[in-house]
């Protein structure tokens, strides 16, 4: 078996990325897509850390730049679902399909 | 008396925000307006005093840097190009304000509006910077459209929009034009400046660079004049626009055009205005056969005079084409003549609409039988517009032929069956429309003939068509110093 | 190495706001006026401070070249205050009626911070946490008023493709990180210029460009924005096109300018791209719109365009006349969704026919709107005309293809004109009937129209004299771009 | 005196001015008025004759404007003209006087007629050809404002256009002649020019000369501009008079005349003149032979009559161009002012409608058979003695020219008599009743027919005085051949219209093919009009069409493409930019149908096309696009 | 070997879970699916050697961020138990395929050909006490702003998901 190198990690992301670049346009619940989008933050944090443990260079960066995403992703989601709540009290869905009142 | 000019600038603009303020009846916008115009034409007569008329030199010049990083300065400075200018355009304005006294649908909107119109149309006149020129350039154009669209006849929208449009894409690409000089003169002089006279004394433009921009220039400016093809937003704009509109848009808008085209085209690109010289000739030739063909077909009487605008402003640049001293001389003073009688035919017009509420000459018939004072100023301004000696427009369309024709001498003579196609439709429309037995059906209209405040303004313009018919010199000398000028620089082609 | 007093002075703008803002959460609900003076007071002191080190010329970086504190970041601050402090004045009105009035305030005055920020952060950490504040404290901007029912749609919509382009950001920040093995901007340039040009590097460009081309609502990524300025609040919405919008542009400024360098040519061409296809697209759909805000939104988009126009161009004198097209726009844009809002708020009928006759029921607000609108088209000598001009002359001087960008710039600015005016041509021409006459009683809209004669005003001082404003954005690019 | 020679026309200026001011009080004395102006003109002039006899030319010259100059010239050519329009202008406005009684719009009558006398004169005492081109035009304004008079006819106003316009055709050749004169010797001088004509091109004499009579052949109406004159008519009679023999159709002659320096250099000029000359003398006294109108009658004549001084021009023959201008101004005046006392009297223009008038007005058919044999060219009388000169010069340049003078010599006293036949002898036709005529308007008869008849007498010394030389010595078989020429054409007439031995009306059925050509003007008029109103009209129909549909065009197709833009921006915006993804993926889809559902305001959507545009970015720069 | 056995184990959970999140139908299942992709980061985080960053997924994605949204569902789920097509994919469903494999496509593609400058093995553990030092030092603001940020999102959450009171 070959060596796990820097690329796997990166590929792994990178799968890990589309998966949530699909999840977030082919799903139509709030919460969902914000599960997606958390999919696509972790392989944010996958690549960082690669990085950051594979280049010489580094400095170890990637690491701190990873705890700041995880903050920042929480926070998301935190505003991201009291949207969510919200929109489901007034409409009593979250189907995203039927939010168009704005458009053109 | 250093600020002579921005007094005479901004005074309308003063007098915009006092009728804008204090206009708040119809009446009082009425004379706030009239009143207040009444200053700019003072001054300017004090500045046509005061003018030396044997220096062809830019007098009562004021230049003070305004952003300095872009080197624009507000410069303004007269010379006999635009003397004439400025005093047709302060004249024509209180004349307007006064023949306007019968507007009574949001009279203080109008005369607001009529007083920006003439602080843009000075400002194109008096300023030497590009950016100031361009600025008022396009401030015209504002309160034009407005006028039209608001005051304007049944088509108004298309015409305002026409207008603008066509107007507005113009002054861009000649906008563009000013830009590249702006740039390559820069590059030349080491630092960049907007100031025209700078410009045109310091930098020579490499021939190819004048080969380009020239045109783009020209286009510009003649959509203005308006120079055929590019006509065709006038007969709609004069049509539809309200009587003030269109005495000031024949009276000095057009002039514009064949202004910018001497100032900027012709002074800043003296080769490409050699190169393009016959060109252009051709372009007036055209313009003034195809007008006066044009105007014959009208059975508009507005729009027969909108027609014979296009044909007489080709003859300015018929003139200016030939570049000698007599076709310069003709063309400037054509736009001087012009605007004084093209204000007239459009006061008389107005009147056969406001009285008759139909401008169609098939409708009309016999009218001097019933309105012998009207009809007197019909056949006196039509025999002025067609070059009867002795009136203003015959001493321009003689110098411009005389300037033509030893440069052109073919396309002068096709320039001339103008001449009789001009008087064609004028004594075509006035058989029609004054000659004959009186319509009766037209009495259900209840005409009545001039009022006071219509005779002032025709009378005032008639007495001056027939001054400068006769003795054409006060202005002529104005303009020939200026036109020698000019010649000098383009390099004396002849 | 910590941090020292000496260096936290900088900060004090900052510090102050972040300070007030937490004390503002503190205060109890039904004090509806003191929010609102704490918070211009503490701006007022911030612009003080602000303007103090720039003019004092403060030049400095620190904590390792986290944080850097210079001429740009400087005027950066400057701008995103006075903006911030004339959005809160307006707000005035907006907020006698609304429950969450004092965490309207401080989540404005928390997102200002966050924008002061963006203009000094030195590394991607601190420059992304700086932008997710903005973010994250406008997310809840648009449903701050639970009633409304487009508000929560607007925030959704905002919301969710905020958290979307952030993964890109995000993923593309990663990219750069491991190419260069920094997140130090400068060191991120300096690597980036040294090395070849890898594959990679250009996705990564690409996803920033996405990242950030959502907040700046740029053509294509700008389909949200229509969505959620019409849907928000006007005030809000005054807040999102006029100033978060004008984060973006600082951190593309910072990032493509200064750190991309490396693969300028593409940049160039890529930004010459898409500021063509956003102004045209921009003004082409704004032209058939007939609600005001959704007019304006779009409006806000062809002038991104116009900024981007300034960025593709790459000069200095460019980057100036983007940054003074910030400006201009950024007093625009709140000027004119104010004007808006105090001309419908009555109805909350925000079409054309509300502005019918305006010119004769209130002739001053009819006024100010009309600068707003001439200036948005470019007409001088008002602030809007010069921003383009530079950018246009700095084209020419640039030459070649640029000149056609400059161009699409002047035509579209033509095309503009044409919705603009018929706004005008309404307000002074059409005749007010009787149930369309807007009829607000003045102490309804006072703010509103007082933040719209504050922009009025400076959008004309500042059109009489640009010199000034000129000169310190030429000193600010003069940092980006040595 | 002489020094101060330029102020002659001036009095009939002030008058004039005079009269704008008070004519609407003064009314029909306004004639008087004016006749203080011509008198004073004319007796100016007196005063300065003997100087001018013994041998001063004058000239005076002011800046007009630039290098363009006013001025005045006085030489014998001058002087006799001054004479001769000042005292004919003198006597035509003692009879409106008369013959305008009762009329409206007094005040425009005299005024317009002083105004045109005033131009003649300036036209006449002009030393420069622009000057003398200004007062040319002034005139065409007049006879314009004249014509017209009576504007609520539809004739007049008509006539009136009509006269403006074609002589307006002849004055831009004429303009095109002062162009090329100014041109080629940068002066508008008449010394000037003639001074430096030695130098010119032939080819550029000849244009000019060309031009300058092109504006002769509108104003003195010959072939092919003679159709306004007939139509002149439509004026008061003493506007007629006032055409035909002072003013307007004189200026002409005397136009050429003064150019004769230069015309002297240009055969080609020349030998076209006497053609036109030819032309108009025989083809107008032919169209005379079938009028009706008394008026039409005479202004047919007046047109052969300018034939035949076209011909002296063109033959170089100045003194007899100019002693027939004399003459015929002084019996064409008789003329006209007799027919507008036939008129006043009978009540008709028709000739048919007349007759027997003798009996009713003795001074005026005295007057009037003075005049009739003057101008059949009768001697004694004036007439004959100018025609005389004319056809010797003539003969001298081809003997062909003489005998078409001489044909139309013979039908000039035919007609002439036919007209006075008709109207004088004989019964009245017609019931028809006008009113005497006042002593006003028949002084001025008396006066004139003292004029023309005696006026050929002193031809010799006139014609010395204006050309400088002693007339040639006539040739005996040329007077003779006129003598019986002219009572020929009386005869026949006689025979025809005085005994009746032979029916007008048969030889009228006779040569009805010519009879119907003639009084049809061989069709030229209508020629015309079929060219104005089909050739101009629709070359103008063709160029309105033009303009708003091919440039109005073009514009309108931009103005809808740009409409179309930007409806399909909006399309674009909502289906293309959303669509787009939906179009590319539809590649990879086969679910078409979800595709259809899709509408806007999607969030996904957007985010979506985040993810496309990235995707194709990428795709662009890697393919080396960007 | 053996590292390269755990890592493909790990990346199999990651992303057998990350595509069981996106597509179950119930949501709750998508919501516990996310918490075995999350684990299975964190396995990934272990094998880089980063156990700090590897506890904080743990404690704040797997612990907190699940919590949240499981309680979040409860709260918008009220009622009714029937949780089978909750989670159903969007008219995009296909086109997100599509995106999604595009991205993944171009992203592996230009990943492998770009030449890094790796050290070929992952660097020592980074001890949590550096991380702080560095965190308190030269990122300090980041760390503030940061701080601010969550107090913000509290906030901002609470305004938001506040129950209306009035219906107006």
């Amino acid at each position: 078996m070959l060596e796990i190198g820097l690329t796997h990690y990166l590929l792994l992301g990178a799968a890990l990325f589309a998966i949530g670049l699909f999840g977030a346009i082919g799903k139509k619940h709030v919460i969902s897509i914000l599960l997606s989008i958390e999919l696509m933050l972790n392989a944010v944090n996958i690549n960082l850390l690669a990085f950051s443990k594979f280049l010489p260079l580094s400095n170890g960066a990637g690491e701190i730049f990873s705890i700041f995403v995880i903050v920042i992703a929480a926070a998301e989601v935190a505003i991201g679902l009291a949207i969510a709540i919200a929109l489901y009290r007034s409409k009593g869905s979250l189907d995203l399909d039927k939010f168009n009142l704005l458009r053109w | 008396m250093n600020h002579l000019l921005t007094f005479i600038l901004f005074t309308p603009l003063v007098a915009a925000l006092l009728v804008f303020l204090f206009g708040t009846t119809t009446k009082r916008a009425k004379w706030i307006a009239f009143a207040v115009s009444l200053i700019p034409l003072v001054l300017s007569v004090f500045a046509l005093l005061g003018f030396d008329w044997t220096n062809s030199q830019l007098q009562f010049s004021v230049l003070i840097p305004w952003i300095q990083d872009f080197g624009i300065s507000y410069y303004l400075g007269i010379d006999g190009l635009s003397m004439p200018l400025v005093m047709l355009t302060t004249l024509l304005t209180t004349l307007t304000t006064l023949f306007s006294f019968d507007v009574d649908h949001k009279t203080k909107t109008y005369f607001t509006l009529l007083m920006l119109l003439e602080t843009g149309v000075l400002g194109v006149f008096m300023s030497l910077d590009f950016f100031l020129f361009y600025l008022f350039w396009e401030l015209v154009l504002i309160p034009m459209y407005f006028l039209i669209i608001e005051w304007g006849g049944p088509r108004r929208r298309y015409a305002a929009l026409k207008f603008f449009v066509y107007t507005h894409v113009a002054s861009l690409i000649m906008l563009v034009g000013i830009i590249a000089m702006y740039f390559v003169a820069g590059r030349e002089l080491g630092y960049y400046t907007f100031n025209m006279i700078e410009i045109m004394q310091k930098v020579h433009f490499a021939s190819s660079f004048q080969y380009l921009v020239f045109p783009a220039l020209f286009f510009g400016f003649a959509v203005k004049i308006p120079v055929v093809p590019f006509h065709t937003w006038l007969p709609d704009a004069h049509v539809e626009a309200p009587t003030g509109g269109s005495v000031l848009l024949a009276g000095v808008l057009l002039k514009m055009g064949g202004y910018g085209l001497i100032r900027i085209a012709f002074c800043l690109m003296p080769e490409a205005a050699k190169y393009y010289a016959l060109p252009m000739a051709i372009l007036g030739v055209i313009s003034m056969v195809y007008g006066a063909f044009l105007a014959l077909a009208q059975d508009d009487m507005k729009k027969m005079v909108a027609y014979s605008s296009v044909s007489h402003m080709g003859s300015v640049l018929l003139g200016l084409a030939v570049m000698n001293v007599n076709g310069f001389n003709g063309a400037i003073y054509q736009m001087f003549a012009h605007g004084l009688i093209s204000a007239m035919l459009f006061m008389l017009c107005g009147i056969l609409q406001h009285t008759f509420h139909t401008r169609r000459i098939s409708e009309l018939g016999g009218l001097a039988n019933r309105l012998p004072r009207l009809a007197t100023f019909f056949v006196f301004t039509f025999f002025a517009s067609l070059g009867l000696p002795l009136l203003a427009g015959f001493v321009a369309e003689l110098l411009v032929f005389l300037g033509a024709f030893s440069v052109y001498p073919a396309l002068t003579l096709v320039a001339m069956i103008s001449l009789v196609i001009t008087a064609a439709y004028y004594l075509w429309a006035l058989q029609r429309a004054f000659f004959g037995p009186y319509r009766e059906s037209l009495e259900v209209h209840h005409p009545h003939d001039l009022t006071w405040y219509q005779s002032v303004p025709l009378t005032v313009l008639g007495a001056l068509v027939l001054f400068f018919g006769i003795c054409p010199a006060p202005i002529l000398n104005v303009i020939n110093v200026s036109s020698q000028y000019i010649l000098q620089l383009l390099g004396g082609v002849l | 190495m910590g941090i020292t007093p000496s260096d936290l002075q900088y900060f004090a703008p900052e510090i102050l706001l972040a300070l007030v803002a937490i004390v503002i959460f503190l205060l109890p609900r039904a004090s509806k006026n003191i929010p609102m003076v704490f918070a211009l007071g503490a701006i007022g002191l911030s612009f003080l401070g602000t303007v103090w080190f720039l003019f004092t010329g403060a030049n400095t970086v620190m904590l390792f070249g986290s944080m850097e504190i210079n001429a740009f970041s400087e005027l950066m601050k400057l701008i995103f205050l006075v903006l911030a402090g004339i959005t809160i004045l307006g707000s005035y009105n907006y907020l006698q009626n609304l429950r969450f009035a004092k965490e309207y305030i401080s989540l404005l005055l928390v997102a200002t911070m966050g924008l002061m920020f963006l203009g000094s952060a030195g590394d991607f950490i601190t420059l992304f946490v700086a932008f997710e504040l903005v973010s994250i404290s406008t997310y809840a901007l648009p449903i701050i008023d639970q009633k409304s029912e487009k508000g929560k749609e607007a925030a959704i919509k905002y919301f969710v493709t905020g958290a979307f382009s952030s993964a890109l950001i995000l993923y593309g920040l990663s990219l750069l990180y491991g190419l260069t093995g920094s997140v130090q901007l400068s060191v991120v340039a300096t690597v980036l210029q040294a090395s070849t040009l890898q594959p990679i590097l250009i996705v990564a460009m690409i996803f920033l460009l996405a990242g950030f081309g959502y907040k700046m609502a740029i053509v294509p990524f700008h389909l949200w924005a229509p969505d959620a300025y019409e849907g928000s609040p006007t005030p809000v919405s005054a807040f999102l096109a006029g100033i978060t919008k004008k984060g973006a542009f600082v951190v593309v400024l910072k990032l493509f300018l200064a750190t991309l360098i490396a693969i300028k040519l593409h940049v160039i061409l890529l930004f010459a791209i898409i500021a063509a296809l956003t102004m045209t697209i921009g003004n082409i759909v704004a032209l058939v719109q007939n609600d005001m805000k959704r007019m304006l939104a779009y409006s806000s988009i062809a002038h991104a365009g116009n900024i981007l126009v300034g960025l593709a161009i790459f000069t200095p004198l460019a980057a100036a006349g983007a940054i003074m097209h910030i400006v201009a726009h950024g007093l625009m844009a709140v000027g004119a969704f104010f004007g808006i809002e105090a001309v419908c708020k009555k109805k909350q009928d925000y079409s054309l026919q509300s502005f019918h006759g305006l010119g004769k029921s209130v002739p001053l607000l009819a006024l100010g709107l009309s600068v707003i609108l001439l200036s948005l088209a470019g007409v001088p000598p008002l602030l809007g005309f010069w921003s383009k001009m530079v950018i246009v002359i700095s084209a020419f001087e640039v030459g070649g293809g640029m000149i056609l960008l400059a161009l699409i710039l002047v035509l579209n600015s033509a095309l503009s004109m044409v919705y603009y005016a018929r706004l005008i041509k309404v307000m002074y021409m059409s005749p007010a009937s009787a149930e369309t006459a807007p009829k607000a009683k003045w102490g309804e809209i006072v703010s509103y129209s007082t933040a719209l004669a504050i922009c009025v005003g400076l959008l004309l001082l500042l059109g009489l004299f640009p010199n000034q404003l000129f000169m310190l954005c030429q000193a600010a690019v003069a940092i980006l771009l040595p | 005196m002489i020094d101060y020679f330029w102020l002659i026309p001036m009095p009939v200026l002030f008058t004039m001015i005079l009269t704008l001011l008070f004519g609407k009080k003064l009314g029909l004395k306004s004639a008087y008025l004016g006749m203080l102006g011509t008198i004073a003109s004319f007796c100016m002039s007196l005063s300065v004759l003997p100087d001018v006899i013994a041998g001063t030319v004058k000239q005076v010259e002011f800046t007009w404007f630039l290098n363009f100059k006013f001025g005045f010239m006085l030489d014998p050519l001058t002087i006799t003209l001054l004479l001769l329009v000042s005292f004919l202008a003198t006597f035509i406005l003692l009879y409106a006087n008369g013959y305008m009684h009762g009329e409206g719009g007094l005040m425009r009558f005299f005024a317009e007629v002083q105004l045109f006398t005033f131009s003649m004169l300036g036209v006449v005492i002009a030393d420069n050809i622009l000057q003398a081109f200004i007062f040319w035009e002034i005139m065409g304004l007049c006879s314009y404002l004249l014509i017209g008079f009576w504007f609520h006819k539809p004739s007049a106003a008509a006539a009136a256009k009509k006269a403006f316009l074609t002589t307006r055709v002849g004055d831009v050749f004429m303009l095109i002649g002062i162009l090329i004169l100014y041109t080629q010797t940068g002066s508008l001088q008449y010394h000037e020019i003639f001074a430096a004509a030695a130098n010119m091109d032939p080819f550029w004499i000849t244009a000019a000369t060309l031009g300058l009579f092109g504006g002769v052949i509108g104003k003195s109406a010959q072939f092919p501009l003679h159709v306004w004159l007939p139509d002149a008519m439509e004026g008061p009679t003493p506007v007629s008079a006032l055409i035909h023999a002072a003013t307007m159709v004189k200026a002409g002659i005397y136009l050429m005349a003064r150019f004769m320096p230069l015309l002297v250099l240009a055969p080609i000029s020349q030998n076209f003149m006497v053609i036109i000359g030819l032309i108009t003398a025989l083809g107008t006294a032919l169209m005379a032979l079938t009028a009706t109108d008394f008026k039409r009658v005479l202004a047919f004549s007046t047109l052969s009559q300018l034939g035949f001084m076209v011909v002296a021009l063109g033959t170089l023959n100045m003194a007899g161009a100019i002693l027939h201008l004399i003459n015929h101004a002084f019996f064409k005046a008789l003329l006209f002012l007799g027919a507008g006392c036939v008129i006043h009297v009978t009540g008709t223009n028709n000739i048919w409608e007349m007759g027997g008038v003798w009996k009713k007005d003795k001074v005026t058919a005295i007057t009037v058979l003075i005049a009739t044999i003057s101008i059949a060219g009768i001697p004694p009388l004036s007439g004959f003695w100018s025609k005389d000169e004319i056809l010797i010069g003539a003969a001298h340049a081809n003997p062909i020219f003489c005998g078409i003078l001489l044909l139309a010599s013979f039908l000039t006293a035919f007609y002439m008599f036919r007209l006075y036949y008709v109207v004088f002898a004989g019964k009245p036709r017609t019931e028809k009743h006008g009113h005497a005529c006042g002593k006003t308007m028949l002084i001025p008869l008396v006066v004139l027919s003292f004029f023309a008849a005696f006026s050929g007498l002193f031809s010799k010394p006139i014609a010395r005085f204006i050309t400088g030389e002693t007339m040639a010595h006539g040739s005996n078989t040329v007077m003779m051949i006129s003598i019986v020429v002219a009572l020929l054409g009386f005869l026949l007439a006689t025979v025809i219209y005085g005994w009746q031995k032979i029916s007008a009306a048969k030889i009228a059925n006779t040569f009805k093919g010519i009879c119907t050509l003639l009084i049809n003007r061989y069709y030229i008029d209508a020629a015309y009009n079929w060219f104005c109103n089909h050739i101009v009209v629709g070359l103008a129909k063709v160029a309105d069409f033009f303009d708003k549909h091919v440039i109005d065009g073009i514009i309108h197709i931009v103005r809808d493409v740009t409409l179309l833009v930007s409806k399909a921006a909006k399309w674009v915006d909502i289906y293309i930019v959303d669509g787009i993804i939906r179009g590319i993926c539809s590649g990879f889809v086969f679910g078409g149908s979800e595709i259809r559902k899709t509408s806007t305001g999607q969030l996904q959507q957007y985010l979506l096309l985040i993810a496309a545009a990235v995707t194709v970015m990428i795709a662009l720069v890697w393919g080396g696009l960007l | 070997m053996m590292q390269s056995i755990v890592f493909f184990l790990l990346a199999a959970l990651t992303l057998g879970g990350a595509l069981a999140v996106i597509n179950l139908k119930n949501i709750v299942h998508s919501v516990l699916c996310l918490i075995v992709t999350f684990l299975g980061v964190a396995g990934i985080f272990l094998t880089l050697r980063a156990d700090f960053l590897a506890a904080v997924q743990v404690l704040v994605y797997a612990g907190a961020v699940s919590i949240l949204v499981i309680f979040a569902l409860l709260l918008v789920n009220q009622g009714d138990g029937k949780m089978a097509e909750t989670n159903p994919y969007s008219r995009f469903g296909y086109l997100g395929v599509a995106a999604a494999m595009l991205f993944f496509g171009f992203l592996s593609f230009s990943l492998i050909k770009t030449t890094w400058q790796t050290t070929g093995i992952a660097a020592a553990a980074t001890s949590v006490g550096e991380i702080g030092v560095r965190l308190l030092s030269q990122y300090v603001i980041a760390f503030e702003l940061a701080a601010v940020l969550l107090l913000v999102a509290m906030v901002a959450a609470i305004i938001i998901g506040r129950e209306v009171k009035d219906h107006a």
